[in-house]
């Protein structure tokens, strides 16, 4: 049992931080969000060039060999900066995915246009009826010769406007929400018959609507075995939980911190508003949250690896309380920061509406306290 | 104690019903407050006021209705029921109750109708950068020079000033004695040189509110209200009128309703959301504490009725009912699901703008985003429980 | 629609409550709780001579002709006492459900011992597996020439220690949680068959476990219908819990005012405990849970004379409030008032208790929860 | 950053389990507290003490076990999942440390052995009726006549004092300068004439605490531990340590899997009350939020093991601990419904008492009433808030 980060894991979460601190201050992110294509390739260039989109990779895959520690401190510092760019879909959900499963064919095929930073990646597992259930799936994978073809629409896939390739689920055998039958597959995204409705979306990412319709994929499209799909998908989400858990503190950390900073200097009656013993004590409440948050991100990246039981107990037990702390403390922090929450130009506001989307990212607090309690 | 209405109440409910189903404007049915036009806000007031029900608030002879409390109740409770914009508050529920009780005859004279007819709209010119919860640490300043105002300042805050013609304002006549001594209440042509409307973007992507300069703006010192250096005592009663005004219990109901429908309508696993045990608790619950403020506000109504003025127990009203509408919001926007997350332009939505999901599911989070302002403007709830503290526990 | 009281009815609050300040300060409270038998006789022919006893009865039954606005008076009023000889029992619930429904017989058999204060009644309805639910009845009730035999176990029979007469629920037909089938029955706690364990409850009250052996009772014993039981027996709980949030409001005031009192006095750090903002705070939040639970007690007795899904509705829900509320008010007045809050020798924890008490008596918050929802 | 054991870890995990399997005293498997008798309280203490495990806290010198930091936690773990009595926390937890960190060698001598022992009781005397959470305005007086304090005062919520030996307790010795300063830390024999024990009883029944009235209390000035006038180092020092330990993580733990227990034998409907959706939910609440506790302690206990002393951040073990305890003890009275009312008699049950209801359901309320204390106890969670407050933000 062992609580203490590395030397390595140190410097790597010292290089991240002044990296963000240097290139991704609060301006430059704003001007990257309202950019026509809402995310900057070349500060996604400098992760390649900086090692980080090869962190989580073997050594003979080109990477670095780090695991869930080493991917929460960094997502840790992009939630500190805001940023935007798709780490989390590309290198943690589908890399994840592709990096544990993927036939070394595959891998071949793809890492090395992740790792050097070509290709963005997204993972399109939700469907309009689906809401959290990655079991509930209509989109059909109907075997065709020695390949499939896919037919169906997935909804809100995150990252998917800025991606050229993509994981989609797919219904291989069974009924809707059956656990079994699923295949997780490899698609182009100029592949014929993919059509993509891109929007906006209100934690400043973008994400699409993406619709299959015949669209022909071969056998090497498949990754994992046929109708195992649900294992690899589950897994990957607990991995994006885990992500989202340390983005999330980062974002927690960075509201405290400004909230208690702004209570020392705005004045009322006066004085200034730290003074006041009931603000006092929401930001001590805020400051609990954020240490429990922590405590909880840690015991969920150190659970990933443990055998299946222990890493669905451990990654819906924190989302419930990264989805309760974030609420928390992104509420409150608007309310202290008073009309300046409320407006655009403060980035407390766009915390918050992370905050917000993260809450329900991979599932909300109703749905993990069913799953905490089932598994 | 009696719950049921009588006949007669009766009779004005269906009267009132008839009436706004038979006027109220077709275009306006269901729409968005962020998209409306100001000829959208004004529309349904200029109906009103033709028919003679502006201003239900107001006493009969400055052209109130002289309904009666369940009158006002069924008013209420209607107009929220089949989705009515809101009044715009300015002119009717935060001006008038000041000039006829505040103005003289003059003042009377010309704002009230204007308020009534809908043709001035007012905005509000309280809260200032450095004053927000403490609006008597106000700074801009009316210096009285011959027979005018010369004012400079920096409001901000100010809701719909990109609409207004005329700003009620408070300013500083006067900086000694306490902060709340020498503030002064004026009113002010927002087409007078010097002022400028400078729009604030908020966390939801709306212009909702404004920072307004006025740099060297003269205004006619017939345009005070009340005594120079006296205006605090207006300020106040302002507020408290505010404050009663604040708990929306009749339109919290209608969007709770909503948000049944819109849970009868998605779907966890299959089922509707509204069966899940977990949904259906927490609309149960929004709905017994919604409950619980109608019987307050009742009850405050019917003392207030009985000569008693709004007291500092409608503070209860500001606090529940902004904390209802936030879990309101908050509670729509997780019904989505997934589907709270795209962006609806508030702003220069376009032609070619194809809304994501559901139609339900529109702009949910925006609204949410939104109505976190409402436990800070009109006095925090920080400040309303300093009010209860002091004023009703006499802490 | 009409939220003022009539002469009459503040007539009757002044009186009880005159009559509890001068007869039942906290010190009586306690010899009477601590007394052999736990209740006073002699307070209670003192409730019956000032007419107390006879408030909802008909004025042809020897009764004032009140309704459930003058009970919430009542118990508003005694339960700023803490009183704990059995009005509500006696009077709200058994009275309650032998003069809605009782034949005229029935009624001149037994109303005037109510109203004259020499029989207290107990409502046996509750058995050690039923929970909350009224319907999930075990005891049975055979039909036997004209008459019933009753054999079951009642549970947590409030009052019945002091009862001479007991209403107990019954099945005559059907299964265990069915609808249909219960019967209300009158039976004399000193009959053949019928034996109780007897003890005390926490807050102050005492109580029996009712056993019934082969009790044989007459067809005048059947109140109603055969099989009609539960109608009765919703419809009698309902006015019961409009009650006991008129006792709990009087309950939350009585904690309210000694709490802001204790505030103001008490001094810590060389000032009043009131003056920090924290516990100001605490106090406007207690303050507001009582004027909602005031809102919702007069909500529910206003609506108990309406229509049975708008009765049932308005119980639930004033239910969940006063529950709520109650702990609430209960608990942050034993904070506020520190340790002294913990002894036996202050009232404040003694209200305390009997506001936990009443936020299960009936059902508790996720009972009517339940219920409200589906009303 | 690693959860697992080592192998030498899990080794000590089985030693330790099969210790307490095989000594702990068959008559106190799991008895409530408030049934103790003194020998009772002290029997595993002195099997432990035996062993030589009777103060893991300690530094091996004055009879610690020298365990790691893992060490000790597994034995909490395991303590706790047994369901062993608690160790009386005046002597190992609060008096020990404060004697090796701040007491002369000759006090070392005669206090450690007793406290290690079992022989000798301590209790605490700090709060006073005019000092709870303001400990600093404490007024019990003592004056140094000859080679003797003597005492005069009052104390309160004295745990167990009933059955104490002797007594620390901070005095007066002055009364210049701020509250602060002219505070000493006496031991106090509590057979020395003068000594009042007089019980209070809390609202559930039970007598835990007690009134200590000193009466010309004569002391021998050789009792003072640390200089006279500045024992408000050694109280705050004491109050920090007091703080870190009331967590309750294991105990908790267990606690909560008695709550499952119950809630499966409990029926709703006629089924287990565990399956209702509203029940499983606040159990996992709970859960979560133990969890996240539980790490928390972990994290604070990891940083502590490099040398770095429990810091005010152990604040948040004291609030979230003893609202997690406090959330059970309410919810297991949740869980047993109508039979949550039954008062069981804490003192003098006699002999014919019979159990009403199910076992399970014995005395929760009481159990809940009681656990009330701990937010106002051991500096009341608003203390410990303003503590974080000021020491850990800033403010």
């Amino acid at each position: 049992m062992d609580f203490s980060f590395t030397e390595e894991q140190t410097l790597l979460r010292n290089m991240v931080q002044s990296f963000v601190q240097d290139n991704y201050d609060f301006d430059s992110r704003m001007k990257i969000v309202r950019s026509e294509e809402g995310m900057s390739r070349e500060i996604w260039g400098q992760f390649a060039e900086l090692g980080l989109l090869a962190a989580p990779f073997s050594e003979e895959m080109g990477g670095l060999d780090g695991g869930p520690i080493e991917t929460m401190v960094i997502m840790e510092e992009l939630g500190r900066g805001l940023v935007v760019e798709p780490y989390l879909p590309t290198i943690v959900l589908c890399g994840g995915i592709l990096s544990r499963h993927a036939s070394d064919a595959q891998k071949e095929a793809h890492l090395p246009g992740i790792i050097g930073g070509e290709d963005v990646w997204a993972l399109a597992y939700a469907e309009p009826q689906s809401r959290f259930n990655p079991a509930d799936v209509l989109t059909s994978a109907k075997a065709d010769g020695d390949g499939y073809v896919l037919n169906g629409t997935k909804a809100v896939v995150a990252a998917a406007p800025w991606a050229s390739k993509l994981i989609v689920s797919a219904r291989i055998s069974g009924d809707q929400r059956d656990s079994d039958g699923l295949g997780l597959f490899i698609v182009e995204k100029s592949a014929s018959g993919v059509s993509t409705q891109d929007y906006p979306t209100v934690d400043g990412n973008r994400a699409s609507e993406v619709t299959l319709e015949n669209v022909t994929v071969g056998a090497d499209a498949l990754i994992g075995d046929a109708g195992n799909g649900l294992a690899l998908l589950d897994e990957a989400l607990d991995y994006g939980i885990g992500a989202v858990c340390a983005e999330a503190i980062g974002h927690m950390k960075c509201l405290n911190d400004a909230t208690v900073e702004y209570c020392k200097t705005r004045k009322q009656f006066g004085v200034p508003i730290g003074s006041f013993q009931v603000l006092q004590h929401r930001m001590v409440d805020m400051f609990m949250e954020y240490e429990q948050s922590v405590s909880m991100t840690y015991m969920v990246n150190m659970k990933l690896t443990e055998s299946e039981a222990e890493r669905k107990k451990a990654a819906a037990g924190a989302k419930v309380q990264i989805g309760k702390s974030g609420r928390f403390v992104g509420q409150e922090a608007v309310q202290l920061h008073g009309g300046m929450g409320m407006t655009e130009e403060l980035n407390v506001g766009h915390y918050f509406k992370r905050l917000t989307v993260i809450d329900t990212q991979f599932g909300n607090v109703d749905h993990h306290l069913k799953r905490f309690a089932a598994a | 104690m009696d719950i049921d209405f009588e006949p007669e109440d009766k009779a004005f409910r269906d009267d009132v019903r008839s009436f706004i189903e038979e006027n109220y404007p077709q275009h306006l049915v269901g729409v968005d407050r962020g998209e409306l036009s100001k000829e959208d806000f004004l529309a349904w007031h200029k109906i009103l006021a033709k028919k003679g029900w502006a201003a239900p608030s107001w006493p009969e002879e400055f052209g109130g209705t002289g309904w009666t409390v369940t009158q006002k109740y069924i008013w209420n409770e209607e107009s929220a029921a089949f989705g009515t914009i809101p009044p715009l508050p300015f002119g009717i529920a935060m001006l008038g109750p000041v000039i006829y009780n505040f103005g003289n005859q003059e003042q009377k004279d010309w704002v009230l109708p204007g308020i009534l007819s809908g043709d001035t709209w007012w905005c509000q010119g309280y809260s200032e950068p450095g004053a927000g919860s403490d609006l008597a640490g106000l700074k801009t300043k009316a210096e009285l020079e011959g027979d005018e105002y010369v004012v400079n300042g920096h409001k901000i805050w100010t809701t719909l000033a990109q609409h207004a013609d005329w700003m009620f304002c408070l300013v500083r006549t006067s900086s000694d004695g306490k902060p709340q001594e020498g503030i002064s209440f004026l009113l002010i042509d927002m087409n007078t040189p010097g002022i400028e409307v400078k729009p604030i973007i908020t966390i939801d992507g709306g212009h909702e509110v404004n920072e307004v300069f006025l740099t060297d703006v003269r205004v006619p010192a017939k345009n005070l209200v009340g005594e120079q250096d006296k205006g605090w005592t207006i300020a106040k009663f302002l507020l408290g009128n505010e404050r009663s005004g604040i708990a929306g219990v009749a339109r919290s109901k209608k969007a709770i309703d909503r948000l049944r429908d819109i849970a009868r309508g998605e779907l966890e696993d299959g089922a509707p959301l509204l069966d899940s045990a977990d949904f259906a608790r927490k609309i149960s619950e929004l709905e017994i504490d919604l409950t619980a403020l109608e019987y307050t506000e009742l009850r405050t109504l019917a003392s207030e009725s009985k000569g008693q003025g709004p007291g500092p127990e409608s503070s209860i009203l500001k606090i529940k009912g902004t904390e209802i509408q936030q879990r309101i919001t908050e509670l729509t926007m997780e019904a989505v699901g997934n589907y709270a997350s795209p962006w609806v332009p508030q702003l220069d939505r376009g032609d070619n703008y194809l809304s994501i999901g559901p139609d339900h599911a529109e702009g949910v989070s925006q609204s949410y985003f939104n109505n976190r302002k409402t436990s800070i403007y009109g006095g925090s709830n920080e400040i309303q429980r300093n009010i209860i503290a002091k004023m009703v526990l006499g802490l």
